[in-house]
């Protein structure tokens, strides 16, 4: 191993143990680490941002002698260059416009993506079959579709929950927190499984002590 | 001048590229050497029934073949097929395309609309070595053609879409105009928001403050829209109570609106004076850096009374033990699926996702969140019909869940 | 600072260098070891419940300790524990195998160091299995960090089994097309054109001269796609936009914070397979005969969680007896 | 000018991107594309107006003096260290026969990636786990049916998802174990209830995004 390879297993070791030390209280040590890391994720986003983006997909894109439609990369590198004016108190309304480009695009194509796939295609996933299959089907499908069908009553909000809506709702409830159960149950495997991965280097990569 | 000088390094940044050297492309890649040692009864039989047809709602780029594998696919000797296109049944051919043994189909995605082609397909059988291909037959299937690419001005596979969400637009659109013309619509109790009063009267009676937390996003997030209106309501009624109520946010921007919105609350109950700027104030943009923060801040104020609502992301949970230890009445809502376990568990009250936009809509009475809830209820009425129908049509064996899918 | 806080740090340091300098290594417990370290800990437990039940909650940095030991010590234990696979991962893997050698494989690494743990585990077998079997890669990322996981990938296949730095190729078997922003919007573009996303790979090699993709034009021409996600960009888009819209074939490797709002893409056939978590990496490395980081890691989470469970059960019962006191 | 011209953007370009999911044709399907293409070079334009003004920030607050000097001073030094390399390792790159990227194995880049950025951001994400443990110690209560339920669910898929559960419950036979229990929970009950919450996120959405198409909704366009 050469002395860069030590040396950065070294530092990354003392970094990782100064954001650790914040477990104890918030100190010195961590306040530093996390400055490092606020200019170094700025700096390593801005870095990618500029060559896959600006040089490879931008300046090769119209600078490519061959290439049709050169010119229209370019408006949208006017409407980026708009994006900075934010940073100027006197122009900076014409950051707008961009913003205006990226909130229109966005709405338009979430208004479809999210009706088709999570609102008709998952419908359409709910209408299933109960007359027929094993048992186990038969309750899995039920639930399945039955579950879906109270969460939505739960969700709806310009009737009161009285009598069998109110029943149904209260049943929507239910599966919801059996849902959230599910999710806060994963949620924790998540958390300790980075932490795994920092233990792994700390013992593993740095002392060695984990084969 | 430091704009002057951003701007300078900026152009700069810009022009870097200019300097920069064309590369050759990396021709070198491949080397393919044909070896001719073919073992016996290698070379697999043509393909069948080869078929072309205009890909259907396309943009007029696409021509799908279809065929039937080689008799000799499943024994193993097709490597792969080569789709061949030529613009004469004559050729000259040339490979446009390529799909791995078992398949049956391939898309030519290079077609050009309105010109005639002609396709074949040769099944393919070699051997390679360290990726050399050192021996390699083949057999061509006949030639299909003329087919043409064409465009279809509308994909009749998503009709059925297409009706659907215009059905729901124009029913949000609708319930907006109506509400805006007056009409009221009744919204149900939600659970949380009935208990902001009682929550806020147990401050006052405590003596101690309220700590309303409006999220770690900025204000181009609906949910921290949804939770400044809350706010609104929550900041009215505390000033009518004459608690205290403080606002540690960690965007400027929401805290500009936060303030606007806090201001107002206690002009409309007639105590302008009690309201103080430093109740709203900007702590950090860093989410660890303001969890710890809040965390300082519950733990010396000790509030009475704590309101998480607004995105959250991971800090969720500290929040919510801090205020969970101190012993206050917690009051949380986000939209944020990952969280709303976290705060169910921790906190009194939790607003789940939709419910708290609905609480906005409850509490602000505006007509365009009145209206957009109303719409979504009828679309929400219109899926639970659609579920019910359909699990009872499609257990007689009736096939109606199609209806919903694009092709 | 506090003289505790010194004492604490200074004792830190020392047992790290210590740690460093003489103990052995690699560092393993006997089974009688281990076991004895499971006793301790399950007596500590105790202590602690009786010290809550009667009124005294330990202190958060107690509770950190607890954790941190919980986790860090199995790495040294020896225990193999049976794995169930569930059917999720084991659809996923089915697709895999089903695909004949020669295939093209799209795998979009859309996640960033911090999730690596969950997902490089899922990543490196995937690259593996694909290496071993013949099937062409086509790597790209929605997240800047993606492409450079993607080199750990390669790079840990050709450390296990050194023959293949010769045998596989890059731009024949196997490509990085690297990153590109615009989330959604890039997978949009690309059921139109790869190349309007990409118009080179990683290297600036023009995206026609790269062998593998001479006749690849957009996901019609590619047999399945496999995608690491941690979030937003990643499965979910992957699912809305170019499995709804362009019919990709594809499986999801996701972190367990994201699994749990993907189920129901894959019971409504969105999703050809699921991988969630540590557990699903560690059944596919279990599946793909590829015994990597999730296979030693799996037994440090089964203790965390059970630490977290215990943690819960101890909590709830003081807050029982403190409601039933209160209600007396 | 200041509100007209962002609103008929968005309109436009919103409404183009639902006409181009029913229109596969041109001009529709051109625009689309176009669109696209700009959005990816906006969003690098949005990534790098985030750097600069961090940068602005920090050095204000350098001139300023206030208490953090010490950081900003740490955030600007960082930021330029790992630009300048990236940019010289770019350069370099591109200019070498055969070309190398900047993030290769090796590069000065990738060394930070590896060294500094890696440790960094894992350990920050990485300390959830403490937190998580302790919130379950001193505040994941079942104070009433439903977090019972919550906590039910949770115990379930908690412990059936490591190999641990099927040790505890393994004199039952393989079907009954708790591993399957998990497989279930997650395949049936939280499918369901994920999509009711996924029905009614995307209604929300639609009506969102009709609202700022139609330019009911501009909070975003901030004041005046």
């Amino acid at each position: 191993m050469g002395f860069w390879e030590i040396f950065g297993v070294w530092l990354a070791a003392l970094l990782t143990l100064g954001i650790i030390s914040f477990l104890y209280r918030d100190n010195a040590f961590y306040k530093a680490c996390e400055a490092i890391f606020v200019g170094i994720s700025a700096g390593y986003w801005a870095i990618t941002y500029f060559w896959d983006n600006l040089y490879r997909k931008f300046y090769l894109q119209v600078s490519d002698p061959a290439g049709t439609e050169k010119y229209v990369p370019w408006i949208g590198f006017v409407l980026g260059i708009l994006m900075l004016t934010r940073l100027f108190k006197k122009i900076g309304w014409l950051s707008r416009w961009p913003l205006a480009f990226i909130i229109g695009a966005t709405a338009g194509l979430y208004m479809m993506t999210y009706f088709v796939s999570n609102a008709m295609v998952q419908i359409s996933a709910s209408i299933l079959p109960v007359f027929e299959g094993s048992f186990g089907d038969i309750i899995t499908n039920l639930l399945v579709s039955g579950g879906t069908f109270c969460g939505l009553v739960y969700f709806f909000f310009s009737k009161e929950h009285k009598g069998v809506f109110g029943g149904a709702a209260r049943v929507g409830i239910w599966v919801l927190m059996l849902t959230f159960g599910a999710s806060f149950g994963y949620t924790v495997m998540s958390r300790m499984s980075l932490m795994l991965g920092r233990l792994d280097f700390l013992f593993g990569d740095w002392l060695k002590l984990i084969k | 001048m430091k704009g002057f000088t951003t701007i300078i390094s900026l152009v700069f940044l810009m022009a870097l590229p200019l300097f920069a050297q064309e590369t050759p492309p990396d021709s070198a890649l491949v080397g393919a050497a044909v070896d001719t040692l073919v073992p016996a009864e290698s070379r697999p039989a043509p393909v069948g029934q080869l078929s072309a047809e205009d890909t259907p709602n396309d943009d007029g780029e696409s021509i799908t073949i279809n065929w039937m594998v080689s008799p000799d696919d499943a024994a193993g000797k097709v490597a792969e097929y080569k789709v061949m296109r030529a613009l004469a049944p004559e050729g000259p051919f040339e490979e446009v395309g390529d799909a791995g043994s078992g398949q049956t189909s391939y898309s030519d995605n290079r077609a050009e609309r309105g010109v005639p082609y002609y396709y074949k397909i040769a099944a393919l059988n070699y051997k390679k070595v360290d990726n050399q291909i050192t021996w390699q037959v083949s057999s061509e299937s006949a030639v299909i053609g003329p087919i043409m690419a064409t465009a279809q001005w509308i994909n009749m596979g998503r009709l059925n879409i297409l009706i659907a969400i215009l059905i729901l637009n124009g029913s949000i659109i609708y319930f907006i105009w109506a509400a805006k013309g007056g009409r009221q619509f009744y919204i149900r109790k939600i659970a949380g928001i009935e208990e902001v009063e009682n929550a806020v009267g147990r401050a006052t009676e405590m003596g101690r403050s309220i700590y309303y937390v409006p999220g770690i996003n900025d204000m181009d997030d609906v949910q921290t829209l949804a939770s400044i209106t809350i706010l609104g309501k929550v900041a009215a009624i505390a000033a009518e109570n004459d608690t205290r109520i403080d606002v540690p946010v960690s965007r400027s921007m929401v805290m500009v609106t936060a303030r606007e919105v806090v201001k107002e609350a206690y002009s409309k109950v007639g105590r302008p004076d009690s309201f103080q700027e430093d109740q709203v104030r900007y702590l950090t943009d860093d989410q660890f850096g303001y969890a710890a923060a809040i965390d300082g801040l519950f733990l010396r104020e000790r509030p009475a009374t704590i309101f998480l609502i607004g995105s959250f992301y991971a800090e969720s949970l500290i929040m919510a033990e801090t205020g969970n230890s101190i012993g206050s009445i917690q009051i949380a809502g986000t939209a944020q699926p990952a969280q709303l376990p976290f705060f169910v568990a921790a906190c009194d009250y939790t607003l789940i996702g939709e419910e708290m936009f609905a609480a906005s809509a409850y509490l602000s009475r505006e007509p365009k969140l009145l209206g957009s809830l109303k719409g979504q209820d009828l679309a929400k009425a219109v899926f639970l019909i659609a579920i019910f129908v359909g699990v009872i049509l499609e257990s007689f064996g009736i096939d109606v869940s199609n209806l919903f899918t694009a092709e | 600072m506090k003289r505790t806080e010194l004492i604490v740090y200074f004792l830190i340091v020392a047992f790290l260098l210590a740690a460093y300098f003489f103990f052995p290594k690699p560092l393993n417990f006997s089974a009688a070891v281990s076991i004895i370290i499971v006793i301790i800990m399950a007596l500590a437990f105790i202590l602690v419940f009786v010290r809550t039940i009667q009124g005294h909650f330990i202190g958060r940095r107690m509770v950190f300790v607890f954790v941190g030991v919980a986790l860090l010590l199995p790495f040294f234990m020896q225990f193999k524990l049976p794995l169930q696979i569930s059917p999720e991962v084991r659809s996923a893997y089915d697709a895999l195998v089903n695909l004949p050698p020669g295939s093209r494989v799209l795998a979009s690494y859309d996640y960033d160091p911090p999730s690596a743990p969950e997902l490089q585990p899922m990543a490196d077998a995937f690259i593996k299995y694909c290496f071993d079997h013949d099937l062409k890669v086509i790597i790209m990322g929605l997240w800047p960090q993606g492409p450079q996981q993607a080199n750990l990938s390669i790079e840990a296949a050709f450390r296990e089994n050194p023959p293949l730095r010769n045998n596989i190729k890059y731009g024949v078997d196997y490509v990085n097309l690297g990153f590109q922003s615009g989330n959604e919007f890039v997978i949009l573009r690309m059921g139109e054109s790869f190349k309007a996303m990409f118009p080179t790979d990683l290297y600036n090699t023009p995206y026609d001269s790269i062998p593998l993709l001479k006749n690849i034009r957009n996901y019609s021409n590619v047999d399945m796609s496999f995608n690491f996600s941690a979030g937003r960009p990643g499965a979910v888009e992957w699912v809305q936009v170019a499995v709804d819209r362009y019919g990709l074939r594809i499986a999801s490797c996701n972190t367990a914070v994201q699994a749990p709002q993907v189920y129901p893409y894959l019971e409504s056939g969105q999703l050809l397979g699921l991988l969630g978590g540590m557990s699903g990496a560690a059944e596919f490395e279990d599946l793909t005969g590829k015994a990597g980081k999730a296979s030693t890691y799996i037994l440090s989470q089964s203790f965390a969680h059970v630490v977290v469970i215990l943690f819960i059960i101890i909590g709830n019962v003081a807050f029982f007896r403190e409601k039933r006191t209160k209600v007396d | 000018m200041r509100r007209e011209i962002p609103l008929a953007i968005t309109f436009i370009v919103g409404v183009s991107y639902i006409i181009a999911y029913f229109i596969p044709r041109e001009p529709f399907s051109n625009f689309e594309n176009w669109f696209n293409d700009w959005y990816a070079i906006v969003a690098s334009f949005a990534i790098w107006l985030g750097a600069l003004n961090l940068m602005k920030m920090s050095s204000l607050k350098i001139i300023r003096g206030k208490a953090d000097v010490f950081h900003s001073v740490l955030i600007i030094i960082s930021f330029l260290l790992i630009l300048g390399i990236g940019f010289y390792e770019g350069f370099r790159g591109i200019n070498a026969t055969p070309s190398f990227s900047f993030r290769d194995p090796g590069t000065g880049f990738d060394w930070l990636y590896v060294n500094i950025y890696t440790p960094l951001s894992a350990t920050m994400f990485a300390l959830l786990a403490f937190f998580v443990a302790s919130a379950s110690y001193r505040a994941f209560r079942a104070r009433n049916f439903e977090a019972t339920l919550l906590l039910l669910a949770g115990f379930f898929v908690m412990l059936g998802r490591v190999p641990v559960g099927d040790l505890v419950t393994g004199w039952l036979p393989p079907e009954y174990q708790l591993s399957q229990w998990a497989n279930w929970i997650m395949n049936v009950l939280n499918t369901a209830g994920q999509r009711a919450i996924m029905i009614g996120i995307a209604l929300g959405l639609v009506s969102t995004s009709l609202r700022i198409i139609l330019g009911l909704e501009r909070a975003y366009l901030g004041g005046d």
